[in-house]
């Protein structure tokens, strides 16, 4: 299966969670251990090697904070 | 003698400054005084930073905006950059120093510094910070009790809130203590 | 009854409702949003009926359709829906259909901005709607009397058939007082036999309307709603003096900006500079008596406006020429601060030594 | 010896200011008969609009409001919603209720007030002498139309019955015409069922009349009503669009 | 070029279409309605388009989009109408986008008549709409004077990027006179690259706005705003003065009734009264100036509007105290007769006496 | 290594002053990239309604106009006949197009206005604080419909795209959503589809976008994409309404 | 069959016309050789035994002018 | 010595009354005069009365509005009815004699009856009773003769009517007959 990576443009999330509604892998989650620029717990990927590109979390940002790539 | 206190309550949208207000302005109006309470408003504020005006006096209260506070309490960082200017030569400054790094640059003024946050989730209700300020607050400027903010407490939340009074009692008592 | 700290829209809401209105037309605009939002949860629970209109002009044009029914009505926006709102008051003007219309104005032309301004002064005291008419003006300074002066204007719109405006601004809307509601004062007021009423009368067919086709009826009309015009003048003046006997300078200032004004005043007391100031309460009918007597020891007259001048223009027309008419104003949503005020004072002296 | 039709009593005993051969005239009376044979004509509520109608307040022998140009929906709203026992309704045409009282229209319809509308479309503003109305058919000509109205410049008719039907808050819509006694006939019978349904509480109501402007159409009024026919009805076609099903 | 026998309604779009105008969006009403109805024949015939709106709101709104365009463009209606346009005027100042609207005004409040009036002088005058802004208001007397100023009108309009208003009233609409087209003068006009151009001008995003949602940007623009107004009052006031040296009385009037106070003035000199005449035809900006020299014989002005007096007001400023002001104005779309204002001076002369 | 989905160009690289989870945000940067992959960025005028996206002007990298409550169709009209040649769309909230733009809305379509209007409905009044809208669902609660909108005080909501589906002028008329993956592509292919009839010339396009208003919704932004699929679809339904026959 | 009567209120006839194309006898007319206070040729019929009143010239006449009776 | 003609024209709509006033402006202004023309104007004029004011002066014009008539020209009863006052003394009425049975009571008028219906049916065109009465009103006041007032025609009635000429040539020159 293709894997991918995602990278967070982290000050500019607002940690709303719609991309984690939208990850098949249930690989996103808010980093409650951080509080980015604008004051919120931003989206992070840990297993990254669990993501399939499916770009479906950048679909969903409101915020266009997303960027999806497939190795 | 006349006594009129102007403060300017300021942080981000979700930490209750607006309330904070409220209350003082309410205990103000009980305890017979003249009060004014006015907030900023408009779209900016979506998820912004806000503030509000507060005088409580025994004379008449003539532009319920404050020009020069006596008092500013500052909940964030951006809040202490914006109003530091605005409070009067040896007026009070009290700082939220949980999410505040900074120190107040002016020398003509005094400045507290409490970590508020902290305190509040130490006595178990992390959003009880703006009640451990309004603590500190009456202890720093003597013309509340304790009594005075709880009895506002109920009014201005409600009374469906009134299971939350023993916490924030707590929370109140802590900030007197750390002003103390 | 005992004191509340109450929102100045919501206090708004709480007076009409004890002074028997009965029925509330709006839509939402910053910052009056509080007043219908309080008229949507109270005025069911008051026999009442709340209706978010389509638009501005829906909603003044229900307030017509209401208060020709007999029924005390009132309607409430800000500066731009207030603008939308001018052909239906002219409407009512002509029609002589009593209303309440609550303006708490924002800064403009345009979308401009939501912040407090007095950019609205014209429209509301010259008619910014099409003809000949004029609708009484009253502009609050504090939450009390905003309480106090909607109540009141029931009473006047109803007394007179007459839309009765209440202009606020931003300040006023949003901020936090006590109050304390009066009984609202009982003055005799005529029967509403005029309107339409829940079953016909038998034999007496009434009619709500403006339409006059026939110069030869038309001119008595508006000559009969002028003679009206002069009654009010006559009798529904309200305004307030202070400190401008022996005053250097006396302010001319209404609803917020009057606060501010009181504060130079204290300031410039300690400094030996005596400052009065006189309060229009209704910009229509405008106070011009009050500029009767003017101490000889006045230099000047100093409007102050959050606006580029506009009641500037019937403190001209009071002062006639005897005094220098001084401006002094902030735009865009900027509220005066007393020193700027002080500091206008003292160089108006400085110019006028 | 049985009078088979005698003038109704619901219309005052003065001239209508109509022109000659204007159907407008056919639409009053059939209004104030309904509201006499239904017993409502004491307790009814006209609401005239701003279009040749504006006097309509002086005939229909009840209490009337003047409304401004396009609001009479509005007014009647404001009106009802005090007036609950009198049957409120507007008589408005295409100008004003299709072009400047679209969303008044729009909304009480949506809003289901339970008022009644006799909409007179005759596809011109004819008061102000014979402008393209939003309801002006392709190709027609009018004052501001004079090359016909072109789809590419101005687009197509509004069939106000067909849109309005699609809001949930209508109770009754349909359309009709009074070109000829048959559609006369049936268009009464719509009328009434109009003014039934205010009184039974359903909510909103309207009548669409195709109707004739002989003077702005340039024609006599007996080619206005073959016009009616060729031109009007191929485009507003007519039937009901809504009723409430009986209970 | 020859002379015309024209009406005025279709004088102005002829003096449009000559100033250039390509796009007209209007909504019919009495009594301008030959304006619309010219402009649908004529402006296809110059490479423009004619669009009827579904309302003044709809007409106004669309003149924002194709003004923002960078085209001339024109839209006119009376009383009525024009009050439901005040929003979009106060958006279009704020913009700061050029336009001519034209109102040939009637009787009003409300529905009113359709007869000729001055109503709507402190609508037009005050800006009826929403917030701090002014626009220029020119007021013809004549078919040749309205042409002439129509094609003036687009010029000040481009010049300071601001909405310009024709007022006249339903005897300028209706009336023929004979017109001459003179070649508009050409002042020289700045770029309108402010302007959203045919195609995007790579690096230069163009907004068409009137938001300025912080305080300190909104106080900015409204003083720019006020700026360009004292320019436009110190360089476009017009205004014609006749008769005044040593007349017993001076009569303030604009318009049509200017004209019926001329016939008056033929009429006094037959009996040895000297009536002079101030004639604003820029009622905003206002001629002061023309008040400035009084003769010493001259006991008072008289103002004679088609109003319950309006303009009043603007002579009370500028008359600042120095002579009784006087009124004499018919209403309801009556239109004054020449004896009336003969009769109104013989009874003031005779109280001055 | 490839890049399957990175930040459009078409935005303005500025934050958003939108809530957290709103929306409007993905809705903002499909029609950006749409535009993008149509080249038609470049040359597109945006008209920005007064909402809470009174701000688009400054978001995407176009000419734009900011218009008044309302009537940004009727701005759009008046600046597409002068720029013929540049995609005219107009971005509006629910009640700015479905209630106090009704007329303009409704017109701009009959006429059928060669313009693209994205209509986002999320059922409320954002920016104001939460009001009660046309498109409000029946019980549901909004500030001035405390107690949760009823059918006899406030009627039914409003269908746009149903009812501009009955007007001849109307070339394409389609209602998406954005609460999840699969609808959000779906949502692009909609809105290209509008800006290709619109350079096609075909006439008057529009794409409603159910949108969720978390803030003034009480809810989660997580929770609101639910009540989408829960509360909105049922009476909103997606689908196509209208499209222009291609030859 | 039914024989019926219509009469005219004369003057506030405006010879419009329209009951002569409803008439399914023809048997009305406008008279030219009067003019009626308003100024029109008002509409009569002869032939009154030829009416059969059914009373669509009535149904036709916006200005409420005829009356119809059967015998 | 300054010449002004101010007329009042006054009849049904269907009279043509507003063209007959804008052909007597037209051909003053050919004549160089300065000219004005003023219509009623309204939805009452709907199968009502219409007339017009007509000022041709070789001075600037005033109002307008013609206050006291020098000439009122009346084509039917309502319009008699109507103006009868607004005559200056010395001013002349000319009557349609042929639709208005009553005669003019002022005295200090000069007043002229003149079928213009049955003379226009005579010369085959009852349509053209307003040029009959045209004819009248010129030889009457002789500012304007035969040719200036055909001339006019055309420009009011547009080059189509043209054909219609020769028919109204033989109206007007009936009317002058009329009034010789
Ligand atoms: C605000 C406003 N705009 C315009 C008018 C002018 N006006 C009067 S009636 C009318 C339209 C009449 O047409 P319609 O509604 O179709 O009625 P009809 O005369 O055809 O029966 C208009 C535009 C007005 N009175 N008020
Ligand atoms: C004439 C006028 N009336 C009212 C307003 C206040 N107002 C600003 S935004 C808005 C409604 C916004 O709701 P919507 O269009 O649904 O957009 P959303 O914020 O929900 O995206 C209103 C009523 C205004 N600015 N101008
Ligand atoms: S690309 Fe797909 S799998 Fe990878 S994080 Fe985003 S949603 Fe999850
Ligand atoms: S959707 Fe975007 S903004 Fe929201 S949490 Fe995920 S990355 Fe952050
Ligand atoms: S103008 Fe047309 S609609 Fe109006 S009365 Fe005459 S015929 Fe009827
Ligand atoms: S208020 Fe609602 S619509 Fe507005 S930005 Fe916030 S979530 Fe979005
Ligand atoms: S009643 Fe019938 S038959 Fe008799 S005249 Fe009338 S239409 Fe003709
Ligand atoms: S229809 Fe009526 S008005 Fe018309 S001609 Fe017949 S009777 Fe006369
Ligand atoms: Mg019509
Ligand atoms: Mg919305």
């Amino acid at each position: 299966m293709a894997s991918g990576k995602v990278t967070f443009r982290e000050n500019s999330c607002k940690g709303c969670g719609l991309c984690i509604t939208a990850c098949p892998k249930n690989i996103i989650f808010l980093n409650k251990n951080k509080i980015n620029l604008k004051g919120y717990n931003p989206a992070t990927v840990e297993k990254m090697e669990e993501c399939i590109g499916c770009g479906n979390c950048a679909q969903m940002c409101p915020d266009l904070v997303i960027t999806v790539e497939r190795l | 003698m006349a006594f009129t206190e102007e403060v300017i309550f300021a942080g981000f949208g979700g930490q209750g400054v607006l309330s904070m207000g409220r209350m003082v302005a309410y205990a103000g109006m009980v305890k017979g005084m003249n009060v004014s309470w006015l907030p900023s408003y408009g779209p900016e504020m979506r998820g912004g930073t806000a503030n509000c005006n507060v005088i409580v006096s025994d004379e008449l209260i003539g532009s319920p905006v404050v020009a020069e506070a006596d008092t500013l309490i500052v909940m964030n960082r951006p809040s202490l950059d914006k109003f530091e200017s605005w409070v009067k030569p040896g007026g009070k400054i009290l700082v939220n120093s949980s999410l505040i790094d900074r120190k107040v640059e002016r020398e003509d003024v005094e400045a507290y510094y409490y970590p508020v946050n902290e305190v509040a989730s130490e006595c178990g209700n992390a959003k009880a910070a703006n009640m451990v300020m309004l603590g500190a607050y009456i202890k720093q400027k003597g013309f509340l009790d304790e009594q005075d903010l709880l009895g506002a407490f109920v009014k201005v939340f409600g009374e469906d809130k009134k299971k939350l009074l023993p916490l924030n009692e707590k929370a109140v008592a802590e900030g007197i203590r750390l002003a103390g | 009854m005992a004191k509340l700290l109450m929102k100045g829209n919501e206090a708004v809401g709480a007076a009409a409702i004890k002074a028997g209105c009965k029925y509330f037309f709006g839509y939402p605009i910053t910052p009056q949003n509080e007043l219908p939002e309080y008229m949507a949860r109270e005025l069911p629970k008051n026999g009442g009926t709340f209706l978010q209109a389509e638009s501005e002009i829906g909603a003044i044009n229900m307030v017509y359709g209401a208060s020709g029914a007999g029924a005390r009505v009132m309607t409430s926006s800000s500066s731009p829906g207030i603008a939308l709102k001018q052909e239906g008051i002219s409407y009512l003007c002509g029609a002589e259909l009593p209303c309440v219309i609550v303006n708490m104005s924002r800064t403009s032309p345009g979308l401009g901005g939501i912040q407090p301004a007095q950019g609205d002064y014209f429209m509301a005291t010259r008619g910014g709607g099409n003809g000949d008419y004029y609708t009484p003006v009253f502009a609050p300074a504090s939450i009390q009397e905003t309480v106090d002066l909607v109540m009141e204007a029931f009473n006047v719109a109803d007394a007179y058939r007459t839309p009765v405006v209440i202009l606020g601004d931003g300040m006023i809307g949003q901020m936090m007082e006590s109050v304390e509601f009066k009984e609202p004062d009982k003055r005799s007021l005529p029967q509403k036999d005029w309107a339409v009423q829940p079953h016909r009368v038998p034999g007496d067919k009434k009619l709500i309307n403006s339409l006059y086709i026939k110069p030869e009826e038309m001119e008595p009309h508006i000559q009969k709603l002028f003679r009206k015009y002069d009654v009010i003048k006559e009798k529904e003046v309200r305004y307030e003096k202070y400190n401008c006997d022996g005053a250097d300078i006396v302010a001319v200032a209404y609803g917020t900006v009057s606060r501010i004004v009181r504060n130079a005043i204290k300031k410039l007391e300690s400094e030996g500079i005596r400052l009065g100031l006189i309060r229009p309460i209704t910009l229509w009918p405008f106070p011009f008596e009050a500029f009767n007597e003017i101490s000889p020891e006045t230099k000047a007259f100093l409007t102050v406006e959050m606006s580029a001048g506009q009641m500037i223009d019937d403190v001209k027309i009071a002062n006639a020429g005897r005094l220098p008419v001084e401006f002094y104003g902030r735009l865009g949503g900027v509220v005066p601060k007393p020193v700027e005020i002080v500091d206008k004072v003292k160089e108006i002296l400085g110019g006028a030594k | 010896m049985s009078v088979v039709f005698e003038r109704t009593e619901g219309i005052n005993d003065i001239p209508f200011h109509y022109c000659p051969g204007c159907t407008h005239g056919i639409i009053h009376r059939l209004v104030s008969e309904s509201l006499v044979e239904l017993g409502l004509l004491e307790d009814a509520v006209c609401v005239s609009s701003v279009g040749c109608s504006v006097f309509t307040y002086n005939y229909f022998d009840c209490d009337a409001y003047q409304a401004s140009h396009g609001r009479a929906a509005a007014v009647a709203t404001g009106a009802k919603r005090v007036l609950k026992d009198r049957t409120v309704f507007t008589y408005q045409g295409d100008g004003d209720l299709a072009a400047i009282g679209t969303a008044e229209t729009v909304h009480a319809a949506a809003r289901g007030e339970n008022i009644t509308i006799i909409y007179v479309n005759n596809a011109i503003y004819g008061m102000t002498g014979g402008q393209m109305a939003p309801t002006t058919l392709v190709g027609q000509q009018a004052t501001t139309s004079p090359y016909g109205r072109s789809v590419e410049l101005q687009g197509y008719p509004i069939r106000v019955a067909e849109m309005l039907a699609t809001l949930d808050g209508t109770a009754f819509i349909e359309r009709v015409a009074v070109n000829k006694p048959a559609n006369v006939r049936k268009a009464k019978k719509a009328i009434k069922k109009a003014f039934e349904v205010q009184t039974a509480g359903k909510g909103f109501s309207l009548v669409e009349v195709l109707s004739t402007c002989p003077t702005n159409w340039g024609m006599t009024p007996a080619d206005a009503l073959g016009w009616v026919d060729e031109k009007m009805v191929p485009y507003y076609p007519l039937g009901n669009f809504k009723t409430p099903e009986e209970k």
